[in-house]
């Protein structure tokens, strides 16, 4: 029993630091930095996956430890790296709320999100904080989506909210199945390529990925 | 017997659609195929009808599938609208044949015909319809394959407009059917107009209420009723002229025939109002409406709007039936029904040959504007009689039909003195002097379109080279024309007919039937020797025009002919004729504040301001309701629609955040509910 | 049985891809489509007998509204699938796209009709894998000609769709939390049946949230207002064929989504949370398609909104609730998919034939192309539910069942709306089918393929609005009795 | 009902006789108000006998409507005269037709006449036609509310049964509401009759004649025809008026002497009433025509008082 007590210590530690990585997200103007938030973010998940394993002793949670560390944490990190080559950006991000704004808002969501789990009586004690966590992800990620104009950015929001659910499962239900588990990794990574594809193809057609100029089609 | 000349009716229009877009390759062929057997069904179609009228009703249900039935249903009121359906196809199918010929090679004969079939028989279908749903099905049908007869001829820009219009207009009538039928389906908890009949009336007042305001409205779009009439003046002159000849004389009256069954049948009744309200319109429907068609020189607007004219003449009558039965007194009502479908039927026999007059006028002149005609009584004589024929029946001139009609529904309204309830007794014959001016105006409407399209001079090189038109046109007007002039002079061997069918519904019992019927032909009312014998008359003013004509054909003096006088100047040329704007001027002045009139005087100035160089005077006169009702209308909706338009901004930054709006107000509606 | 359906589009992507020339590649796709039918008849016909029908340890699983899903699906593949032979062929004889393009078409065209088909044969976390996978395919058919304006449309699709997509994530993860408690952390408490089953244990707070989170997130995929900001986008730069099967199709796998979770979420929540949300947001997407049909000028997403008006409705009648609401909904799913894939195969067929998707600068399309006018005029009026045809009827049941239950007021409004896209969609139809065409448009149709797809079409069009066919009719009742 | 064809042969030659007479004492008086020594009271069967005399000149764009048109609604007028009875209340003929009849039977004489106007093409007819049917549809309404009045008040619109009732009821029947109708109908009566102020049958100005207007074509035994039919409709009408309203002396049954008083009546109530319009006419100016409305709606609302009135005295 008191590897729950101290995983959940730990996972309190980890989900803290998980909402930190988030804010670093939020707060930074420069690309490259971001995307090292988000693979430290990846990181702190996976940690959140093994401990979950280790203390209800569910195995196949390293598998997907493993994965999230393979996937989120290093490949999806490079894949990033590697657009923001190619395509020769610039590094800064463009913002249509400005950086401590954007922090404000993003405190915003995390209080709304905590009290809204609040109102879920049947939730509680640990559970109840890390699903607030995974929704304030979620919505943080939604927000990061809105208020970055570089399209880079709206992906690498959706891949915030997409840990958002992770940490949330993960936290809830000790994971799903893992079929279910695996088809959700197999659907992110193809979604990331195809999200790459399309970049590119915004940045030939439009001479940019600033999403500002996507606006042909109206009414 | 029924069970075969039923579905052979719809076999046979079935027949001539599908043939006739078969053989759409070949047009002359197409079209008689369709004329034919269209008229193969009109005949059947009146067997068919007054065999139920003498004998007992029919029904036929077909179940279409455990989710929708299908139910035919025909009792004498029923009967009565496809007799006339049947009688005004016959006619019109004799009087197509040659008709079309002025599209061969122009236009697809065979879809012409396809159209013209399934036309016929959705009305036929209408009448008979025993289901909501199907009766929905049936009449949206009819009127979206009237709306393509419509825009026939969609290479015009007018036409896509009227067929808009039109269909829109409609479709919005059906909206209203709809939701009444929904309240008595709920009410009754079946579609089937048994259902409705057998719980319509036990329905609390309020919802009744709800029910007739919604029935008349929704009907009233298709019967053109003012202010709901805006789409007639355009839709009936821009189809081709036997289909207008129909829509005018038959399809808006498959509206009349469901206001009756629901007003009577479903709702029993009612309460007194209704009928004041139905008279009111009518009244209303009927002075616009010829005040409106008496300054129109476009001589198929002008039908057009004498239709509307008509329909309201029709509701008065049904107004009346209705105060009379709300007032407990079904003999008075059942007067005043069969005073109203007697109209109906004449209505839909002259309206028919006026419709076809103007539709051959059109054919051998190629106009539609009367101001251009003229003299074509020398032209087209045959066509000039039939015309005429037609004129004095809408008239209302005796000894023809329309006289008698008329005639009818006074003498209901007279019926009033009868009546117990003093507004009773102010409102008809106030409605009466209304219908009376009514008649007036027809009058002189008609006589203005006859005397400036078929007398004096030809006013254009159109009205020059007229001459009649081939032999069937001239035969299925000869028909109507015929019809008119024996419903003028034998009502009685026709009303005791329409009296059946008006017993039907409004329960007036072989005692208190509305007439009896003297010798001579003499229609006679029950109170105090009210009498009327239109062969007397006839005959009278026959004998008295044969003897005048003998003295006057018999004196020696001679006539000698020499030009019109013209204050001693050589005036006889077609530009001294007096206009049809400036005949109908006097009305026009004195309803202005009706039609409120555009004048606009443009005038060229040279260098000084005092000497013009020419005068440019023009009049418009736009539909009143158009131009205050339904343009503001139009107006806003389009403007809100501007500014709902504005979310759809293009960037996916607003959309994105839209979602995120949407999710906080749930959520926000979460944690309020949760706490 | 579902295996095979599902493997038969996955075979032929595959060989399409690697086939050579145009001839090969149409013969495989056609053959591919034909097979994917059959299967799928046959599958519905085996649902007909044994109601449920689970395979590879639940993760497959179909009973009769999988069927009917299976059944649109297949029916509307196989259609565009038939009409693609000609629109394809017509740009690649145009020299608009190369060969390699074509196969490229053709291959991600059944791997769309795989991911479509299995969205209705998965199990439940599938469901929202599934879904997905057709967003990430969808978009690269979107793409294909990778114009400025369909490039724009695929990545607001994509993101816009993957975002929803990810909140119905979400929601599933609740409901499977609400499971886990109840069931305990089985393989199986992720199945509809078990679901089902013990749903009115769960507790009511949390499939409160997790229904929003659904209803959001499939909503957007589903094109409910005020998430359907992409959808006009899409539908409007996709190729013709693939414009039909996202709107006949796609949304109609979404709305399956919602749906099937509408059924679990009620059963704890009670009628009235679920019931309302769906109402408010049937009536909010249908009431915000009337102002763009009223003024718009591009008649494929004239189309795209009016898809917007059909979801919405579809999402009302399930909200009204009641044998008739439910009946309603369901048959309307069958029937907008028809008849909007005619739409868009007209549209398609204008739009090869005039170059262009103004409405404006299209006129006398029924003497351009009569068989096509005629058909595009007849299916404008009954996608704006005008009787004798299928979508007057559903809609028609949707009215009665809103009536009956007393929401008086949503019906009136609905109504209203109805008839005011009425006036917006016909009014366009009409400016472009009648009068005289532009000059240089030569008389002539695009191919008889096109013109064969378009008369499957109008048969299902026509007849069910006149006659609902017993087996058909027993199926829907059986989906009924599934939702409710 | 047997035919008394005697009755009817009576009734045709009355009419026929005493109409030019009318109009010939209605000159007279005129004239004596004038203080003119105005033509014979004969004048007008002179002038009719010189008409049918001369040859007459028709214009060479007409149609047969134009010769047709004088006979038609000459015979419409007499046929209406059948069935208003003016020495004998209930006319053999008066089954065939009742008071709306008759209105409708002038329509269809002023319908043939005004198409005749318009078959020569010249303005002055157009223009005659145009106002003449102007007039007729703003009396319409006020007349037939006029009808209901009297209808209403007898419970019938049978001419023969309406003298009957007023006779019988004796002088009880002289009340608010039917002196109200009568001033009504008398209006009306100005307007059928053409007589100034709504138009004057005595002008020589083409621009503002009507009836005038109407027949500036004709000449000859047509001409003679259309204003015998005038003079018809004059007479008529004065008949209709003297006859609702004031019935007395009117022979109720069949007997030679009843029927010799009833003419004696008839004709001295006819002068009476001639001598009225004469007054009227002499001491009014002819009216614009579009003010015409006004006049004729104050005989609509005296109508309609008069049927309010009943309604109130007689109780709803």
């Amino acid at each position: 029993m008191e590897e729950v007590i101290f995983g959940s210590n730990i996972m309190q530690l980890l989900i803290a630091l998980i909402l930190v990585s988030t804010f670093m997200i939020l707060g930074s103007t420069r690309l490259y930095s971001c995307v090292r938030a988000f693979g430290i973010q990846s990181f702190l998940l996976a940690c959140v996956a093994g401990v979950v394993g280790f203390s209800t002793g569910k195995y196949d949670l390293y598998i997907i430890a493993l994965l999230t560390l393979l996937l989120k944490a290093a490949v999806i990190p490079y894949i990033f790296i590697y657009i923001i080559r190619e395509i020769k950006v610039k590094r800064e991000i463009a913002l249509y709320v400005g950086i401590s704004p954007s922090l404000i808002t993003g405190g915003i969501l995390v209080v709304i999100s905590y009290y809204l789990i609040r109102s879920i009586n049947a939730i509680t004690g640990l559970s109840s904080f890390a699903l607030s966590a995974s929704m304030s992800l979620v919505s943080i990620g939604l927000f990061v989506m809105i208020s970055r104009k570089k399209a880079i950015m709206q992906m690498l929001g959706i891949l915030i909210m997409e840990n958002g659910l992770f940490l949330g499962a993960i936290s809830l239900t000790n994971g799903m199945p893992l079929l279910v588990e695996i088809g959700v990794f197999f659907d992110v990574l193809i979604g990331v390529l195809i999200m790459g594809i399309l970049i590119f193809r915004i940045n030939k057609t439009f001479e940019t990925i600033d999403t500002d100029k996507l606006k042909t089609l109206i009414g | 017997m029924y069970n075969i000349l039923f579905p052979g009716i719809i076999f046979c229009f079935l027949i001539g659609a599908v043939f006739s877009i078969l053989f759409n390759r070949n047009d002359r062929l197409a079209n008689h195929i369709s004329l034919l057997s269209a008229s193969i069904a009109s005949i059947l179609g009146i067997i068919f009808s007054l065999s139920v009228v003498f004998g007992d009703s029919f029904s036929l249900s077909i179940s279409g599938s455990s989710y929708l039935k299908f139910g035919f249903f025909v009792d004498r009121l029923s009967a009565f609208f496809i007799l006339i359906i049947s009688i005004a196809v016959f006619a019109v199918s004799i009087y197509s044949i040659g008709y079309i010929r002025e599209y061969y090679g122009k236009k697809n004969i065979g879809y012409l015909g396809f159209l013209y079939n399934i036309f016929i028989l959705s009305m036929i279908l209408v009448v008979s319809a025993n289901n909501a749903i199907m009766f929905l099905i049936v009449w949206e049908l009819m009127s979206v394959v009237s709306y393509f007869l419509v825009i026939f001829e969609h290479e015009k820009a007018e036409t896509r407009k009227a067929g808009f219009i039109y269909i829109l207009m409609t479709h919005i009538g059906t909206g209203f059917i709809l939701l009444s039928f929904l309240i008595m389906a709920g009410a009754s908890g079946s579609y089937s107009f048994e259902s409705f009949s057998a719980y319509g009336s036990t329905m609390p007042p309020f919802l009744k209420d709800i029910t007739f305001l919604f029935t008349l409205i929704g009907f009233g779009t298709k019967a053109g009723i003012v202010p709901l009439h805006i789409w007639l003046p355009y839709a009936h002159p821009a189809a081709p002229g036997n289909v207008s000849a129909l829509m005018s004389g038959v399809m808006i009256k498959t509206a009349i025939y469901m206001m009756i069954r629901v007003f009577f049948g479903f709702l029993g009744g009612g309460v007194i109002w209704w009928g004041f309200l139905v008279l009111a319109i009518g009244v209303i429907s009927a002075l616009l409406g010829i005040m409106y068609a008496v300054i129109e020189s476009d001589i198929k607007r002008m039908l057009a709007f004498s239709s509307i004219e008509n329909i309201g003449i029709i509701l008065i009558g049904l107004g009346a039936s209705l105060i009379f039965y709300a007032s407990g007194n079904p003999g008075l009502s059942a007067l005043a029904a069969i005073a109203a479908f007697y109209h109906l039927l004449n209505h839909s026999v002259f309206k028919g040959l006026l419709f076809m007059g103007a539709g051959s006028i059109i054919y051998s002149t190629h106009t539609k504007n009367i101001e251009q005609l003229g003299g074509l009584i020398k032209k087209m004589p045959v066509v000039s009689v039939l015309f005429l024929i037609g004129v004095l029946s809408i008239s209302a001139l005796p000894p023809f039909s329309g006289f008698v009609s008329e005639w009818l529904t006074l003498q209901a309204l007279l019926m009033s003195f009868g009546s117990s309830d003093s507004f009773t007794r102010i409102v008809l014959p106030v409605s009466a002097a209304a219908l009376a001016l009514t008649g007036a105006l027809a009058a002189f409407c008609f006589l203005k379109t006859f005397g400036m399209g078929f007398l004096a001079l030809p006013r254009s090189e159109h009205a020059e080279h007229a001459k009649d038109p081939n032999m069937p046109m001239l035969l299925g007007m000869g028909i109507f024309a015929l019809l008119s002039i024996l419903l003028g002079i034998l009502p009685v061997y026709v009303l005791p007919f329409i009296g059946m069918i008006a017993s039907t519904f409004t329960g007036a019992s072989v005692i208190d039937q509305p007439f009896s019927y003297g010798v001579f032909g003499t229609i006679t009312l029950p109170a105090n020797r009210i009498y009327l014998s239109t062969p007397v008359l006839f005959s009278i003013i026959l004998i008295l025009i044969l003897i005048t004509t003998g003295l006057y054909l018999g004196s020696r003096r001679k006539n000698k002919l020499y030009e019109t006088w013209g204050c001693g100047q050589p005036v006889s040329t077609a530009r001294n004729e007096y206009t049809a704007t400036a005949f109908s001027k006097p009305v026009q002045i004195w309803f202005r504040n009706i039609y409120r009139p555009i004048r606009e005087l443009h005038a060229a100035y040279t260098v000084s301001p005092l000497i013009k160089e020419s005068f440019k005077f023009e009049l418009k006169i736009e539909q009143t309701f158009e131009r205050y009702l339904y343009s503001p209308m139009v107006d806003l909706i389009l403007r809100i629609s501007r500014q709902i338009k504005m979310i759809q901004t293009g960037s996916i930054h607003a959309y994105l955040s839209y979602i995120f709006g949407t999710l906080v107000i749930l959520m926000m509606f979460i944690i309020l509910g949760g706490s | 049985m579902i295996e095979y359906l599902l493997l038969a589009p996955l075979l032929t992507s595959i060989l399409c891809f690697f086939t050579r020339t145009r001839k090969q590649v149409e013969t495989v796709s056609i053959t591919g489509s034909v097979i994917t039918l059959v299967f799928g008849l046959v599958l519905v016909s085996e649902v007909f007998k044994y109601d449920i029908i689970v395979t590879w340890q639940n993760a497959l699983f179909a009973d009769a509204f999988s069927g009917f899903m299976v059944l649109i699906v297949s029916i509307v593949g196989f259609v565009a699938s038939l009409y693609s032979l000609g629109y394809m062929g017509h740009e690649f004889e145009h020299e608009i796209i190369d060969d390699k393009k074509l196969r490229l078409y053709y291959s991600l065209f059944h791997i769309f009709m795989f991911t479509m088909l299995l969205v209705g044969v998965t199990n439940n976390l599938g469901l929202w894998i599934a879904i997905e996978m057709t967003t990430l395919v969808s978009a690269l058919l979107m793409i294909l000609y990778s114009t400025k304006s369909s490039v724009e449309a695929a990545w607001k699709y994509m993101i816009i769709c993957t975002v929803g997509i990810t909140f119905a994530l979400f929601g599933t993860i609740l409901t499977y939390f609400a499971a886990v408690n109840i069931l305990g952390e089985t393989g199986n408490a992720l199945n509809w049946t078990s679901l089902i089953s013990v749903a009115d244990r769960f507790d009511p707070t949390i499939m409160k949230l997790a229904f929003i989170f659904i209803l959001i997130g499939y909503g957007t995929k589903a094109g409910l207002a005020p998430m359907h900001t992409w959808l006009p986008d899409a539908h409007s730069e996709a190729p013709s064929p693939v414009s039909a099967l996202l709107s006949g199709v796609l949304l109609n796998c979404a709305m399956y989504g919602i749906i099937r979770f509408y059924t679990i979420a009620t059963k704890s929540t009670g009628e009235a949370f679920t019931s309302n949300l769906l109402i408010i947001f049937g009536l909010l997407s249908i009431g915000i398609a009337v102002p763009f049909v009223l003024l718009q000028e591009d008649y494929k997403r004239l189309l795209a909104y009016s898809s917007v008006e059909h979801m919405g409705i579809i999402a009302l009648g399930i909200g009204f609730g009641g044998m008739f609401g439910v009946f309603g909904a369901i048959l309307h799913m069958f029937n907008h998919a028809m008849t909007k894939s005619l739409m868009f195969f007209g549209a398609g067929n204008i739009l090869l034939k005039h170059g262009t998707k103004e409405i404006f600068n299209v006129s006398g399309v029924v003497k351009t192309m009569p068989m096509t006018g005629a058909m595009f005029v007849i299916g404008a009026l009954a996608i704006t539910g005008s009787p004798p045809f299928g979508i007057f009827i559903s809609e028609f049941t949707i009215l009665a069942a809103g009536f009956s239950h007393g929401h008086i007021l949503a019906t009136v409004l609905f109504l209203l709306f109805i008839i005011m896209i009425f006036a917006g969609f016909f009014n366009n139809v009409s400016k472009m089918a009648f009068g005289m065409p532009k000059s240089g448009v030569e008389k002539g149709e695009i191919s008889r393929w096109t013109l064969f797809s378009m008369g499957i079409l109008m048969v299902f069009v026509i007849v069910l609005g006149v006659y609902i066919p017993v087996p058909f009719y027993e199926m829907i009742m059986k989906v009924v009795a599934i939702v409710r | 009902m047997i035919l008394q064809i005697d009755i009817v042969v009576i009734q045709i030659i009355v009419i026929l006789a005493l109409s030019p007479l009318l109009s010939g004492i209605i000159k007279k008086i005129k004239a004596f108000f004038q203080i003119r020594k105005g033509p014979s009271i004969l004048q007008p069967y002179y002038d009719l006998a010189k008409l049918l005399r001369k040859d007459s000149v028709v214009s060479e764009n007409v149609s047969w409507i134009f010769h047709a048109a004088p006979i038609i609604s000459f015979a419409a007028v007499l046929t209406a005269g059948l069935i208003i009875p003016i020495f004998i209340s209930d006319m053999p003929l008066g089954f065939a037709g009742d008071l709306i009849a008759v209105v409708y039977l002038f329509a269809l004489a002023r319908f043939f006449t005004a198409l005749a106007s318009l078959d020569a093409g010249s303005s002055f007819g157009g223009m005659g036609g145009s106002r003449e049917m102007f007039v007729a549809s703003m009396v319409e309404p006020a007349l037939m509310l006029s009808i209901f009045a009297i209808a209403l008040n007898v419970g019938s619109t049978n001419l023969g049964y309406i003298t009957q009732t007023v006779s019988n009821a004796g002088l009880s029947s002289v009340s608010p509401y039917h002196l109200l109708a009568f001033v009504a109908m008398f209006i009306i009566a100005i307007a059928e009759t053409g007589r100034i102020p709504i138009d004057n049958p005595a002008t020589h100005l083409e621009l503002t004649m009507i009836h005038e207007a109407m027949i500036l074509e004709y000449s000859g035994k047509q001409l003679a025809i259309m204003e015998l039919g005038a003079m018809m409709k004059q007479l008529l009408v004065y008949a209709l008026l003297a006859n609702i309203f004031f019935p007395w002396g009117i022979a109720q049954i069949i007997s030679t002497t009843g029927i010799a008083i009833a003419l004696i009546v008839f004709i001295i109530k006819i002068v009476i009433m001639g001598t009225i319009m004469a007054i009227v006419e002499t001491s009014t100016a002819k009216w614009r025509l579009f003010r015409l409305p006004d006049l004729l709606s104050i005989s609509l609302m005296l109508s309609f008082l008069s049927l309010v009135s009943f309604i109130i005295v007689k109780g709803g």
